[in-house]
Order: structure tokens, then C-alpha cells, then sequence
């Protein structure tokens, strides 16, 4: 158990932040907090998904003096999913955002149980 | 055995009347009615006893269901026990004309009073156990108005107390018809028993636990120990005429009942010398014992009489239970002189309440000097009940002790007589002191405002009768054959 | 290559393009628009589901020309065409019921973009029903996300909406969250995004027995993400509020279809990745059969006490949810198959009760109390005679839809002797007694005798759209009731063909 | 003569209740008049349907590929059509002057007269599929009957009744479902669908559920408690449905469960079949125990239904066909009985509003032939001579001795406690009625006296169907023997 730690530390890495952010995004009363959270989540598991296609002693994916051999070259795969997973979670949190300010527009707090209860009181 | 349609006429002519007197409204006149229930009485005695002397003969009626036929037979405890039913009742019914005087709505009383004797007529005549448990119930609930008649709170409890001892008495008498149509052949009665005696093998203890609890149930209605609670209560608040009949003749229904269930149904042979027969004969013998000591300590006279009922019943049962033929004579004689003095008893206590209104034994001190005709008759029978040799009860109280003596019973051989004698004594203890004070009221009592207060002539006629039948014992030879034909077919 | 095999591509390109050209036009074009597109795709499914039937086995259809472990794939049996073609039918169906609202609810000139949000729900959906590859699937799960968040959004200056869609978004990330994580794990030691080539090499592990924790850690993960965006139980605390708050068709949209996406990408990856056997040995579904239990009795406890009938509403679907993963939970392909029934039964159910609730609250005031809503039925007869059909259903009167599921739920019970068939036997006789008892209360409410109003108040929404949209709700609901037999063998060969 | 007319007896009153709520009629008496034809019509189609015996079972439609939609007309199914037949015109008659001045009246009927197509369903059903959907279609049937008044009494009745009913109807379908996964053909047949091997405890599992969910509409102990919280129910509900269909569907049900699918051969001996004699045996006692220490009336005669129906089942617990045939005599006549003691104690308490049995002492006087008829049942009741109930306890006892074992003897001495009992709470008050204590005739008002005709009718006709069963039985006790053993 000992050896796996050290040897993938990307991974390592990665899962802790990753539980970082998830507790950030379940446990915080504050929007905001809960954006960065969610943003800080993403980010983690981008990490491991690039840090996946990383081979040593390789060189990036760019092709510069026309040897098209794929050895000596890393696996490009997870970049491409790291750019499409980069888009949608950019597009999450705009939404989040925006629904933020709304509730601030109407409810002047960034507490969510706050507006919780001064919804429930508005309907009734 | 030739059926014959007039065997149903004693039992459904006294019911017809009995509608009669309760609907037709010009009975309600005095004296057209007590012309209208004399008739009815006297012709339900005379079809009564012209059907016990045709030979035998029995009828088919109808069937309720499959396994339950309604027919009626005449046969040798029918000829006994019919006869005695029709007397009796005849004998209160002509007290009761003046009795009821001081009492309010006299139809509805007649109407019970005679539907009661039709039904305890078909008790007699019933020919198996469905038939007999029927009239059983019926009896009840047509008596059961007699006892309700004064409407007084505590009639009412009396009442109830009476319909629910002997419907539960019914009810454990209903639990013999399904075993014996497992266990038995069919449910006519068979003098031996029905027992297929192959299929009983393996369940004795069963059957005799049956059989223990239906006689228990018969014996609610003869005052027999477990169940007998209701008799000192419901019997004195009837009115007298209906309280001596209650005690004289419809406790008889339950002798009969045990007569028919041990002697036609299981049978003797196969209830002789079993665990329940000593039971049985126990709780018989508590019970004498338990009533006389119980009359003893009873102050209100009738409640006195009904516990010597519940006493007298069970020498009669003691007899049943000891299954041998002396024995048996002796408490068929016992029935008879049982019948015939409680009735005159309790007719005399109601000439006396009828008279002086008094209730109490302490009250009675001097009676005898305002009504000696009265208190005679009283005298004789209970001279009659203790057993004084001249009188029927020394006869019937021989032969019982007889027939214990023969049985081979380990204890209750020699106890059985013991347990008569204590409560001859007994009997003589609450009976006697009635006559001696009321003959010597000592010298406290004052003569001159002696007034003669004896009842009329309608109330004397059946007072002198049953005294006089009370001696019946000194030509017994009738009496006798008659037992004789009946424990003959039996043993 | 038949020509119908490429219409499921062709459904889903359909509605992008719908989505963009609704949001250009104007709200009445738009909805024109939609509802020909959705009814269009229901034809176009329906052959497909012909064709797949006929012929019996389910295709891969490539999308572009590179073959299996480089090009992306979706794969059409069976049981995803029967889904294919309910999805767009009752999204339909559910549209045409709540039209009024959705032109009362949303701003005037925002309609249009309703059913553009409507329509990339579609392409999400879909996408999920017939995808191959996992990450694709976790693309549209994310789109899914957003659009049904949007749905709940559109309702007009209410807070309580705005609330709603931001509790519901981060309870939904949550779950695609782990979602993600699991298929990034997943690659990581299969090195595959395709489904096949992954089951293949995960059955080869599975075999020589290494990497078994990572294993079951990521069907842990699969089932939990998935169980928090399907309001599963523990994780249902957002579903009363989203799916009461919003318009009367998105309630429907979201409780009958929407929930059932991401239900159905976990069974295909339960079947297709990982393999069924590892998935009942790793022991998940047992946590997924003690979730569904207790769904079951909270929510039918929780729907009793509730006074207002969406909320009612909503909290029964968290039951009915929980009836769907007490068929998974079971272990059996036969549980499997009362799942997907309750999957169906309750698409065409809820939305059913929502729009009539919808007609209740406009007939009594725009109130959705009970009090005020007494006597509704009585003043709006033909949806209280639907809401009532609805109702026997849901309580699984014979004859009626509800009882189909009641009936396979129980014959997969019968693995005598585990404490599973006690529970199942517990759950069913609880949701019975408990289903009678709120929906007999409501419809008693509905039909009381109000002294005031013996004449229809209200002038009952009597739009054409609403009255057939109900009729055929409950026709369908009928008929699916007493014929149930050729859907159930659909469903039973699509299972066989899913892995 | 073709299994068409099977619908029938369904139909009839289905059409007829829903058209009363609909149709405006003139007047309550043309809407009286139309409902009681449709009933009549409906009892004579159902003699001729008897009479005639279709052979063979009517498919209406397939549910799924192994489980059909079938009616179908055995010798069971007579008898309790022939006995809902009866009684029902006559309680409709007698419900039209009981309900004179209720407000919602059409409501009233038109479920009334639907739940007549339901039961006559539950009768009818070929199988046990059918059979639950009926079951079930008529606790949703009776759900607004019983909580006809509408206040907060009959709110809480009506809960408890939908409890009760939908979970045992639960558990029954999922006996019903384990039975069918076992057993190949789904149809009724007496002794039982074959090749059920005996002892198989899966099958008496499902057995037991089976009897649990029926049980519970036939009222054995543990959940007999709707019964008498449905007493607050009017009348004509309570004295038809909790008297005699709702109750005796429970019974009927059961009885198919055990005679004509999971067959007396495969229960006899086992625990499932002493578990139902113990339960039954229990609630015989339990019953009237509890009846005789409720003052209410109506309350007192639901707990004495809890314990005659146990009689039933008791009988059907001892698996042999002697058994059934007692248990099955005792359902017609307690069917008669029971509705008669109920109409006695609604006139009392629609005519004076006396609901308790202390108030009705010395109102015979008044009322005299609601009394007699009270007298009378009571009588019947408690089982003496000459009248139905002495006939059916007696084949009980018979049965119970023939079968014999350690269960039957304690049935036995539980039936003969609750005869004793059943006197205790029924004979007093009968009596007590005629004997007016000075003290209770001032409290009399001028309009307790004997109701109209339409309520004097039913008494009369009950009464001497009660003469006539009581007196001549045998023709019947042998139909009953003959339609049992499956000749049909």
C-alpha cells in the first residue's frame, strides 16, 4: 500500500483535492464558496486525467522535425478529454454564477438557507 | 310400533290453550278464564294419561336437518314421568286461581303457565336427543316469564340469572349430539346405549369427559352442584303456584334428561365402575350436603324450600349415578314423593303469603293457630321429606341406601348412606321448627286478637290432596309395578 | 446498413436544430415547432423500434468513419428504442397538458426559450439512452443537468424557483461529479472510453483478480452519482422543492422522464461495463435495495402529511423512484425487468396527475393547498376523472397500470427465505396502505360536496391541447393496464441484448 | 346455455348506480323506485343465472400471458350469489326509509348499488387474479359509504377500514403470486390446483399470506378492529356490508383459497392449517367477550359479526368437506341473522336515536314488532332449537367431533363458551324490552312507535325465511353438500 502512494502521486494528489472541493461544494453555506468549490473539484480530476497520459522521457504531441512515429511522442487522449471536461464545468459554473446574482438581486444575502427561509415566508 | 298422530296432542294441546289465553281478549274476564285454564288443564291430564296407557308408540315429526329428526315415543320413563308432570301442573293451576288475585296481568301468566306444560310435556315424550334437547330448551325460555312475572328489579336479575345457568347448562348438553354421532350409532334412545364400541377404541377419557360434562349440563336444570346457583335465587320470586311447579316438576326435566343421556345414550355398562361415575357421585353428595346445611341458615321460607330442592334433587341423582336396581327404585320413588311434597310445601307457604303476607320463618309464631288446616298439610309433608316411616320419603330414602350399600363403589358405599343420614337430620332442622311454633307459639302470644285466617276452598282442595298423596308409600304396590317396568327394561 | 438504423443519430441532430431555431423565433412559432419536432421523432423512433424488434438483436451505428477504439459509437437494441420512443411521446404529451401554464408561468417574451431548453433536454436524453461511450455520456449528463435546471428556472419573478434550481444544481454536481471521477478511474486501468473493448478488459481483471478494489470503489462510484442525480432516497432532499416550484409541464418533464435518463445510463453501465455479475457480487445492489425501501416508506410517509398537492406529488415520485431501485436492488434479471417496467409506468403516471393538478389550481384560484382546492374535481370533471384514473394507478388497482409493476415487483420477490423478500413484502404492503390513504384523502377533497359553488366556478381549461393531452394520458394508462404483455416482451429481450 | 350472461349480474347494478348519480330524477321516489327495479331485475337474473348454470369459464381479457380475466359459476359461487340476491333488495328497500332525510342521498345509492356488481364479481371470479381485483374494487367501493356522514368520527373509521383492507389486500395478491409461480393452471377447482406436493413450506408461507390478507376482511383477531370502528356508518351500511357482503366476501375468499386452490390435502396436518383453527378459535371467544362488554348497539352486533365469522372460518379450518359444508350453512344463515339484528337496531335508532342497550328497556312496549323481530334473531343467534343458527352450530360441533385432534376439541369448547355468551348479550336486552320498570315509561316520547312499511316488510320477510330455514333445513343442507362436492 505504502509503494503505490509514493510511486502515482499525481493521483494521490489529485483524489485529495478532489475531496477538497466536493466537501466545499456539499458543506458551505455561501454560494460563492460553493462555485469555487465545484471549480476546485473539476480542476482536480482534470489533473488525473492528464497527468494519465503523461509518459516519461516523452515529448509533447507536437510534431516539430516531421517524424510522425507515435514512441516518441506522450498519449495525447486525455488532453483532448481534459479540454471538453475544461468546457462543460466553465459553462456550470457561468450558470451558477449568474443564478447567484440573481438571488442576490432579490434576496440581498449569499446564504443559501437564508434565502431558503425567506422564500418559504414570501410563498406562504 | 305403530305411529299414531295423537301422541302429539298432550304436548300441543296445552300450548294451544296457552296462546289462547294469552290472545283471545274475552278471556280476560275472571271468571270465564279460570273455567277456560281448569278445562285445559284437566284435558291435557286426561290425554296425557291415555297415551301412557296405550301400549308402545312412537311418532315421526319432521327433520330440521340431516342427522337431526324431531319424533316423539312413549315408553316406559315417558309413562313414569308424564303422569306426574300433568298432575302437578293441574294441581298448582287450580291453586293458582285464587293466588293470583293479589297479582296483576294474569293471561300473560296463564299463557306461559300452559305453554311451559306442553313443553315439559315434550320433554317426556321425546323420543332422541335432538327432540329432548329442543323441548329442554323451549321449557326454559316458556318458564322463564314465570319467573319475570312480578317485573321487580330484582326479578329481573333472578330472571336472567335463571335463562343464562340454564342455557349454559343447554349448551354443554348440545356437546353429547356431536360425539355420540361420531362415537355412536344413532341418536334415538336405545335403552343400553348407542356406543359402537369398536370406534370408541382409543378415546375412553374423551368420551367420558363428554359425558361427565353433558350431565353437568342437564343437571344446571335439577340444581346439581356446579351449576345449581340460580335455582335459590329464581324459584322464590316466582309466584307460589309457578315456584312449585318450578320446583316440584320442571327440575324433574333434568332427571330426566340424566336418565335418558346414561341410561339410553352411553349407556350403563360403559359408565359403570369409570372414574366419572365417583365424580359424579361426589358432587351429587356435596350437594345434598351443601343444600341442606345451606336451608338450614336460609331465613325467608321459600328461599328455605328451593335449597331443600337443590338437596332433595340430588338424593335423586345420587340414585341415577349408583346405576345398579334398587338404587334406581329408590330415586324414581324419590321423584315421585320428591314431586308431590315440595309442590305441597310450597303451595302451603303460598296459602300462607297469600293469607298473612308473611315471609320470614321468625314471623310465623302461631300460624298454626290461624290457619291449622294449612300448617297440617305442611306438617305432613315435611314429615314426608325427612322420611318418618309412614310417610313416601322413608321408602324412596331405604332403597337409596340400599342400593349404595350393594354398590361396590370403594368409599362412597358405606359415605353415601352416612351423608343421607346427616341430612335427614338436616331437613328435620329447617322444617320441623316451622310446625313446632307455629302449633306452640309459647306464652308471648296473645289469643284474643286470634283471627282465623284460612284460605278458601280452591286453595285447600290441592293442599289436602298432596298431603294426603304424601302418604302414598303404605299401598305402594302400584307405585312400585310402575318402577318396576321401568328399571326392569333398563338393567 | 437499413436506412431506419441512422435515425437515432438523425432524432438527435433533429433536436439540436430545433433548439437553436426555437430560440430565434417567436414564442407561438416556436412551440409550433417543437411539438412537430417531438411528434417527428416519436415517428422516427417508433420505426426504429419495428425495425429492432423484427430483427431482434441490437446495432452499433459508428458516428464518423473510425472503427471501434478510436471513433465514438451508439448502440440501439430493444429496450433503448421502446425508451426512445416513450421519452418524446410523453415529452409530447406533457407539453401539449401544461401549455397554459408555460404561456402564464414564463415571461411573455422568453417562451421561445422554454422549448429551446425543452429540446436540448431531448438531445440529452437521448444521447444518454443510446450512447456507447462513457464520456460522451458524461458530456450529456452535464447538458442534462443544465437544461432540467433551466426547465425549473422559467418560472416568472418566483424566488422560491430561482431557490429551487440552485439547490437541485448542486446536488447534481455533486453527482456528476463522482460520475466523473469513476470514468476517469475507470480509463485509467481499462485504458478504454468504449464501452465493449472496456467490459472486455474489465472482465479479464476481474478474472485474474487484480485491481479489485479499484473496481468496486468505481461502481460505488457509478451508483452513487447516479443515485444522487435520480433524488434516490438520502440524496431526495432537493426533489419536493424543484419538481413542486416549477411549471406544471416541467414538474411532469422532470419526475416522469428526466429522473429516468441518468436511471437508464446506470442500468447500461451496470449491464454493458462493468457486467452484471460482478456488479450483484460486489454487493451494491443490496445498498441500492435498502435505499429504494427506505424511499419507499419515507416518501409515501412524507406525501401523507404534505397539505399542498404538487408537493404531495413530488414526494410520491421519490416513492415511486425508490420502487424502481427496489427492482434493481433485487439482484435478478427479473428484477431488472420490474424496474424498467416501473420506469414506463411511472413516465406515463406522473406528468398525468401533474397536469390535472395543474387544471385543479387553476380552477380553484392558482392555490395549491388542499383547502382551497375542495371541490375542484366536481367544478373541472374530465380532470378529476383523470387525476382519479391516475390515482388507482398509482395505488396498483388491477386493470390499471400501477399494477403491472406490483405484480412483476412481487413474482421477483420470491427468492424465499432472504431477508430481501421480507423487506419487498414489508415495502409493498407499507406503499399500498400508505398510497391509498393520500390519494383516496385527495380525490375525496376534490370531489367534496362544496356548498358554495354548485355551478363550475371557474371556466375549467378547456383548451384542446389539455383535453386530449389527458385523454390519451389516461387511455394510455388504461390500455398499458389490461395489454401489457408485448411491452413486457420487449423489455425482456431488450435486458437480454443490453450487455 | 352460453357463459355470456356471466357478466350480467356485474353489469346490472355497475350501469344502474352510476345513472343514479347522474340522472336527474323527478323526485327521491321515482329514483327509489328506479333503484329497487334495477335491483330486483338484478337478484331474478342472478336465480336465472343458478337455475340455469352456465358450464364452462368466460375470458373477458388476458392481464398477462399466463394470468386471464375469467368468470365462471360453481357450486361456492352459487351460494353466495343466491345469498347476496336475497338480501339485497331487501336492505335497498329497507335503506329508503332509513336514509328519508339525508342530504346526499344519490351519492348514497349509486355506490350502494355498485357495490352490489363488486360482490356479485367476487363471487363470480374464475380465478384468484380476478378474484383479488374484485376484493380490492370493493374496498374502494365502500369507502364512501362508510364515510357517508362525512364528521370526524367517520373520518377515522373510514382510515382505519383502508389500513386494514389494503394491507391485507397486499399481502393476499402476494400469497397469490407465490401460489402461481408453483401451481400450472390458474382456474378454481375443488380440492386445490394439483401438483402441489405436500409440506412445501414456500406454499404454506403463501398460504398463510393469503389468509392474513383475507382474514383481515373476515375479521380474525389481530385485525378485526375496522369492524367495529365501521360502526358509525349508517345503517344500511353497516347492516349489509359489515354484516353480510364486505364481511362475508373476506370469508368466501378465504374459503377459495384454501378449497379450491392451494386444496385441503395440502393443509391438513401441516402448521399452516392449526395456525387458522388457533386464530379462529381465539377470535370465536374474543368476539363476543368483547361484545358483551360494549354498551353500544350497533358496535355490539359488529363484535358479535367478529365472532361468527370466525365460526366460518373455524369450520373451514378443519380442511374436510363436512367442515366447509357447516361453515358454509353458517354463513347463509348467519347472512340472515345478522341483517336482521342490524335493521332491528338502525329502526331503534333512527325512529327514538337511542344507541346504547341501557336506553332500550321496556321500549318493546312501543315498538313491538321491531322488539319480537330482535327477539326472534337473538333467539336464532344463540343457536336455539327450531330456528337456523341451532342447525348450523350443530353441524359445526358434528364436523369439528368427525375431524377430531386436539384443534377441533379446543374449536369446540370456544363454540359452545360463545353460544353462552352470545345468550348474555343478545336475550337480556330482548327481554328486558317487554318489562317496563315504572321509572323508564315517563321517559317515552310519541314517536318511538313501530316504523313505516318499507321497514316492516324486511323484518317480516327475514323472519320467516328464518322460520322456514330453521324448521326445513335438509332441502338446503343437501344442495349445499351436493354443490360443494363439485358436481358443478
Amino acid at each position: 500500500m505504502g509503494s503505490n502512494l509514493t510511486s502515482n502521486y499525481f493521483e494521490v494528489t489529485a483524489v485529495i483535492c478532489f475531496s477538497i472541493g466536493f466537501t466545499m461544494l456539499f458543506l458551505n453555506k455561501n454560494l460563492i464558496k460553493k462555485v469555487i468549490g465545484f471549480n476546485f473539484m473539476d480542476s482536480s480530476i482534470f489533473l488525473f486525467l492528464a497527468s494519465n497520459g503523461y509518459i516519461t522521457g516523452r515529448i509533447s504531441p507536437i510534431i516539430t522535425n516531421g517524424s510522425v512515429a507515435s514512441e516518441n511522442y506522450i498519449n495525447p487522449i486525455p488532453a483532448g478529454l481534459v479540454l471538453t471536461g475544461i468546457v462543460v464545468s466553465v459553462s456550470v459554473s457561468a450558470f451558477l454564477l449568474a443564478l447567484t446574482t440573481r438571488l442576490y438581486l432579490r434576496y440581498h444575502t449569499l446564504d443559501l438557507d437564508e434565502m431558503i427561509r425567506l422564500s418559504r415566508a414570501e410563498d406562504d | 310400533m305403530n305411529s299414531n298422530i295423537s301422541l302429539l296432542f298432550p304436548i300441543l294441546f296445552p300450548m294451544l290453550c296457552g296462546i289462547a289465553v294469552g290472545l283471545i281478549p274475552a278471556l280476560k274476564d275472571e271468571k270465564r278464564r279460570r273455567v277456560f285454564v281448569l278445562t285445559a288443564l284437566s284435558i291435557s291430564f286426561l290425554l296425557t294419561i291415555s297415551q301412557i296407557l296405550l301400549p308402545e308408540a312412537s311418532l315421526y315429526v319432521c327433520t330440521l336437518a340431516p342427522k337431526a329428526e324431531i319424533s316423539f315415543a312413549v315408553d316406559a320413563v315417558t309413562r313414569f314421568f308424564a303422569g306426574l308432570i300433568a298432575f302437578m301442573w293441574l294441581m298448582s293451576g287450580i291453586f293458582s286461581f285464587e293466588y293470583m288475585k293479589h297479582e296483576k296481568n294474569h293471561n300473560r301468566y296463564y299463557c306461559f303457565y300452559l305453554l311451559g306444560e306442553g313443553a315439559m310435556l315434550g320433554v317426556a315424550f321425546a323420543a332422541n336427543y335432538v327432540t329432548m334437547y329442543l323441548c329442554f330448551e323451549w321449557m326454559t325460555l316458556m318458564t322463564l316469564p314465570m319467573v319475570l312475572h312480578s317485573q321487580t328489579e330484582d326479578a329481573l336479575k333472578a330472571g336472567m340469572k335463571y335463562l343464562l345457568y340454564s342455557f349454559a347448562g343447554a349448551f354443554a348438553g348440545l356437546l353429547g349430539i356431536p360425539f355420540l354421532v361420531r362415537f355412536g350409532t344413532t341418536l334415538d334412545f336405545i335403552p343400553g346405549g348407542v356406543l359402537d364400541m369398536t370406534l370408541v377404541q382409543g378415546h375412553e377419557t374423551l368420551l367420558l369427559g363428554v359425558a361427565f360434562a353433558v350431565i353437568l349440563g342437564f343437571g344446571a336444570k335439577a340444581g346439581l352442584f356446579p351449576l345449581h346457583a340460580w335455582l335459590p335465587t329464581a324459584h322464590p320470586v316466582a309466584p307460589a303456584p309457578a315456584s312449585a311447579v318450578l320446583s316440584g316438576v320442571i327440575t324433574k326435566a333434568g332427571v330426566i334428561a340424566i336418565i335418558r343421556v346414561i341410561y339410553y345414550q352411553f349407556g350403563a355398562a360403559f359408565l359403570r365402575g369409570t372414574w366419572m361415575q365417583t365424580a359424579l357421585l361426589c358432587t351429587a353428595l356435596v350437594t345434598i350436603f351443601m343444600g341442606s346445611s345451606m336451608a338450614y341458615r336460609e331465613k325467608i321460607l321459600k328461599k328455605r324450600l328451593a335449597y331443600s330442592t337443590v338437596s332433595q334433587v340430588s338424593y335423586i341423582l345420587f340414585g341415577l349415578f349408583l346405576m345398579n336396581t334398587t338404587a334406581m327404585t329408590g330415586s324414581l320413588l324419590h321423584v315421585l314423593c320428591h314431586s308431590v311434597v315440595k309442590d305441597g310445601l310450597f303451595l302451603c307457604a303460598g296459602a300462607i303469603i297469600y293469607k298473612t303476607g308473611k315471609t320470614d320463618v321468625e314471623e310465623l309464631t302461631g300460624i298454626g293457630k290461624e290457619m291449622p288446616v294449612v300448617l297440617w298439610c305442611f306438617t305432613l309433608c315435611a314429615l314426608a321429606l325427612i322420611g318418618i316411616p309412614p310417610m313416601c320419603g322413608f321408602m324412596s330414602k331405604w332403597y337409596l341406601a340400599l342400593g349404595s350399600l350393594s354398590s361396590s363403589i370403594p368409599v362412597i358405599s358405606w359415605l353415601g348412606p352416612v351423608i343421607l343420614l346427616i341430612s335427614a337430620l338436616l331437613t328435620a332442622a329447617y322444617l320441623l321448627p316451622i310446625t313446632i311454633r307455629g302449633f306452640f307459639p309459647g306464652e308471648g302470644y296473645n289469643y284474643s286478637a286470634l283471627v282465623k285466617k284460612e284460605p278458601n276452598a280452591w286453595m285447600l282442595l290441592p293442599l289436602i290432596l298432596l298431603a294426603a298423596l304424601a302418604a302414598f308409600t303404605i299401598f305402594p304396590q302400584p307405585f312400585l309395578a310402575m318402577v318396576e317396568n321401568v328399571t326392569a327394561s333398563l338393567m | 446498413m437499413a436506412t431506419v438504423q441512422n435515425f437515432p443519430f438523425a432524432a438527435i441532430m433533429l433536436y439540436l436544430a430545433g433548439g437553436v431555431t426555437c430560440c430565434v423565433l417567436k414564442p407561438k412559432a416556436s412551440k409550433v415547432v417543437c411539438l412537430l419536432l417531438n411528434s417527428l421523432v416519436t415517428v422516427l423512433m417508433f420505426a426504429v423500434l419495428l425495425y429492432t424488434v423484427r430483427t431482434g438483436e441490437s446495432y452499433v451505428y459508428w458516428m464518423g468513419h473510425f472503427p471501434a477504439p478510436w471513433g465514438n459509437e451508439i448502440r440501439i437494441g430493444p429496450l433503448e428504442a421502446l425508451m426512445g420512443t416513450a421519452f418524446p411521446l410523453i415529452m409530447t404529451l406533457t407539453l401539449l397538458g401544461g401549455m397554459e401554464h408555460i404561456f402564464e408561468d414564463v415571461e411573455p417574451e422568453k417562451t421561445n426559450l422554454y422549448f429551446t431548453v425543452v429540446s436540448l433536454l431531448m438531445v440529452a436524453m437521448l444521447a444518454l439512452i443510446f450512447t456507447n461511450d462513457l464520456f460522451t455520456a458524461y458530456v450529456f449528463v452535464e447538458i442534462n443537468t443544465i437544461a432540467s435546471c433551466a426547465l425549473v428556472m422559467l418560472k416568472y419573478r418566483s424566488g422560491r424557483a430561482l431557490v429551487a434550481t440552485t439547490r437541485y444544481m448542486m446536488m447534481s454536481l455533486l453527482g456528476s461529479g463522482l460520475f466523473l471521477l469513476g470514468i476517469v478511474i475507470l480509463y485509467s486501468i481499462t485504458g478504454h472510453l468504449l464501452m465493449e473493448p472496456m467490459a472486455r478488459k474489465i472482465r479479464e481483471l476481474f478474472s485474474t483478480g487484480n485491481y479489485a478494489f479499484p473496481l468496486t470503489v468505481t461502481v460505488g462510484l457509478f451508483a452513487v452519482g447516479m443515485a444522487l442525480k435520480s433524488a434516490l432516497w438520502p440524496f431526495s432532499a432537493w426533489l419536493p422543492d424543484a419538481h413542486s416550484s416549477a411549471t406544471v409541464s416541467s414538474s411532469g418533464i422532470l419526475s416522469g422522464l428526466v429522473v429516468k435518463s441518468y436511471i437508464i445510463l446506470l442500468l447500461k453501465i451496470f449491464y454493458r461495463v462493468i457486467g452484471i455479475d460482478l456488479v450483484y457480487s460486489s454487493g451494491i445492489t443490496n445498498i441500492l435495495f435498502l435505499f429504494g425501501f427506505g424511499a419507499i416508506v419515507f416518501g409515501s410517509f412524507y406525501a401523507l402529511r404534505e397539505k399542498d398537492i404538487k408537493r404531495m406529488l413530488a414526494y410520491s415520485s421519490v416513492a415511486q423512484i425508490g420502487y424502481i431501485y427496489l427492482g434493481i436492488g433485487i439482484g435478478t434479471s427479473l428484477g431488472a425487468k420490474a424496474a424498467c417496467i416501473q420506469i414506463l409506468v411511472h413516465a406515463i403516471t406522473k406528468p398525468l396527475l401533474f397536469c390535472t393538478a395543474g387544471a385543479f389550481m387553476s380552477a380553484s384560484g392558482g392555490s395549491r393547498r388542499f383547502e382551497n382546492l375542495r371541490g375542484a374535481g366536481r367544478r373541472d370533471l374530465l380532470s378529476g376523472i383523470a387525476f382519479t384514473i391516475g390515482a388507482l394507478s398509482m395505488i396498483g388497482i388491477p386493470l390499471f397500470a400501477g399494477f403491472i409493476t406490483k405484480l412483476h415487483l412481487t413474482r421477483s420477490l420470491f427468492l424465499f427465505g432472504t431477508w430481501k423478500f421480507w423487506f419487498g413484502i414489508a415495502a409493498l404492503v407499507i406503499s399500498t396502505v400508505l398510497n391509498t390513504l393520500y390519494y383516496l384523502a385527495a380525490v375525496s377533497v376534490l370531489f367534496q360536496k362544496v356548498p358554495g359553488d354548485s355551478p363550475p366556478v371557474e371556466r375549467p381549461s378547456a383548451s384542446l391541447f389539455y383535453r386530449c393531452s389527458v385523454i390519451i394520458f389516461s387511455v394510455l394508462n388504461l390500455l398499458y393496464g389490461i395489454f401489457s404483455e408485448p411491452v413486457t416482451q420487449i423489455i425482456q429481450s431488450g435486458l437480454s441484448l443490453f450487455s | 346455455m352460453s357463459n355470456q350472461f356471466l357478466i350480467l349480474p356485474i353489469l346490472i347494478p355497475l350501469i344502474s348506480g352510476i345513472s343514479i348519480a347522474l340522472l336527474p330524477f323527478r323526485s327521491e321516489k321515482s329514483r327509489n323506485l328506479f333503484n329497487l327495479t334495477a335491483v330486483l331485475l338484478n337478484s331474478f337474473v342472478i336465480l336465472w343465472l343458478i337455475l340455469s348454470r352456465p358450464a364452462g369459464s368466460l375470458t373477458l381479457l388476458y392481464l398477462t400471458k399466463t394470468l386471464p380475466f375469467a368468470l365462471k359459476l360453481d357450486g361456492l359461487g352459487i351460494i353466495f350469489l343466491g345469498l347476496i340476491g336475497f338480501l339485497w333488495p331487501v336492505s335497498t328497500l329497507y335503506s329508503f326509509e332509513y336514509m328519508e332525510h339525508d342530504k346526499n342521498q344519490p351519492r348514497f345509492f349509486s355506490f350502494y348499488t355498485i357495490c352490489y356488481g363488486v360482490t356479485a364479481g367476487v363471487a363470480l371470479s374464475a380465478n384468484p387474479i380476478t378474484m383479488y381485483f374484485f376484493y380490492e374494487l370493493l374496498t374502494l367501493v365502500t369507502v364512501p359509504l362508510v364515510a357517508h356522514e362525512g364528521d370526524r368520527q367517520s373520518m377515522a373509521a373510514v382510515r382505519k377500514y383502508i389500513i386494514y383492507s389494503m394491507g391485507g389486500a397486499a399481502l393476499s395478491l402476494t400469497g397469490i403470486l407465490m401460489l402461481l409461480s408453483h401451481a400450472g393452471s390458474v382456474e378454481f377447482v375443488y380440492g386445490g390446483i394439483g401438483q402441489l406436493f405436500q409440506g412445501d413450506s414456500f406454499l404454506l408461507l403463501a398460504y398463510l399470506l393469503t389468509f392474513i390478507g383475507f382474514g383481515v376482511k373476515s375479521a380474525v383477531f389481530p385485525l378485526h378492529a375496522w369492524l367495529p370502528a365501521a360502526g358509525v356508518a349508517p345503517t344500511p351500511v353497516t347492516a349489509l356490508l359489515h354484516a353480510v357482503a364486505v364481511v362475508k366476501s373476506g370469508v368466501f375468499a378465504a374459503i377459495r383459497s384454501t378449497y379450491y386452490t392451494f386444496g385441503p390435502d395440502l393443509l391438513a396436518g401441516t402448521w399452516a392449517q392449526q395456525s387458522t383453527a388457533v386464530a379462529a378459535a381465539f377470535t370465536i371467544v374474543f368476539g363476543s367477550v368483547m361484545a358483551l362488554r360494549e354498551q353500544h348497539l350497533k358496535r355490539r352486533l359488529a363484535y358479535s359479526t367478529v365472532s361468527n365469522l370466525s365460526y366460518i372460518l373455524f369450520g373451514m379450518s378443519l380442511m374436510t368437506a363436512e367442515g366447509l359444508v357447516a361453515g358454509l350453512s353458517h354463513m347463509l344463515f348467519h347472512g340472515v341473522i345478522k341483517i336482521t339484528l342490524f335493521f332491528c337496531a338502525g329502526t331503534v335508532l333512527c325512529k327514538t336515536g337511542r344507541a346504547y342497550v341501557p336506553q332500550t328497556t321496556g321500549l318493546g312496549r312501543k315498538m313491538p314488532v321491531t322488539f319480537i323481530t330482535f327477539l326472534i334473531s337473538g333467539l336464532a343467534l344463540t343457536g336455539t332449537p327450531l330456528l337456523p343458527g341451532y342447525i348450523s352450530k350443530m353441524n359445526l360441533l358434528m364436523s369439528a367431533a368427525l375431524a377430531g385432534g386436539p384443534f377441533a376439541m379446543a374449536g369446540i369448547i370456544a363454540l359452545l363458551l360463545s353460544a353462552i355468551l352470545t345468550a348474555a348479550y343478545l336475550l337480556p336486552m330482548g327481554i328486558r324490552a317487554f318489562l317496563v320498570t315504572p321509572e323508564d315509561s315517563l321517559s317515552f316520547t310519541e314517536h318511538d312507535r313501530d316504523p313505516g312499511w318499507q321497514m316492516l316488510v324486511p323484518f317480516t320477510v327475514l323472519v320467516l325465511t328464518m322460520l322456514v330455514l330453521g324448521i326445513h333445513a335438509e332441502p338446503l343442507m343437501n344442495a349445499l353438500e351436493s354443490l360443494i362436492m363439485g358436481s358443478v
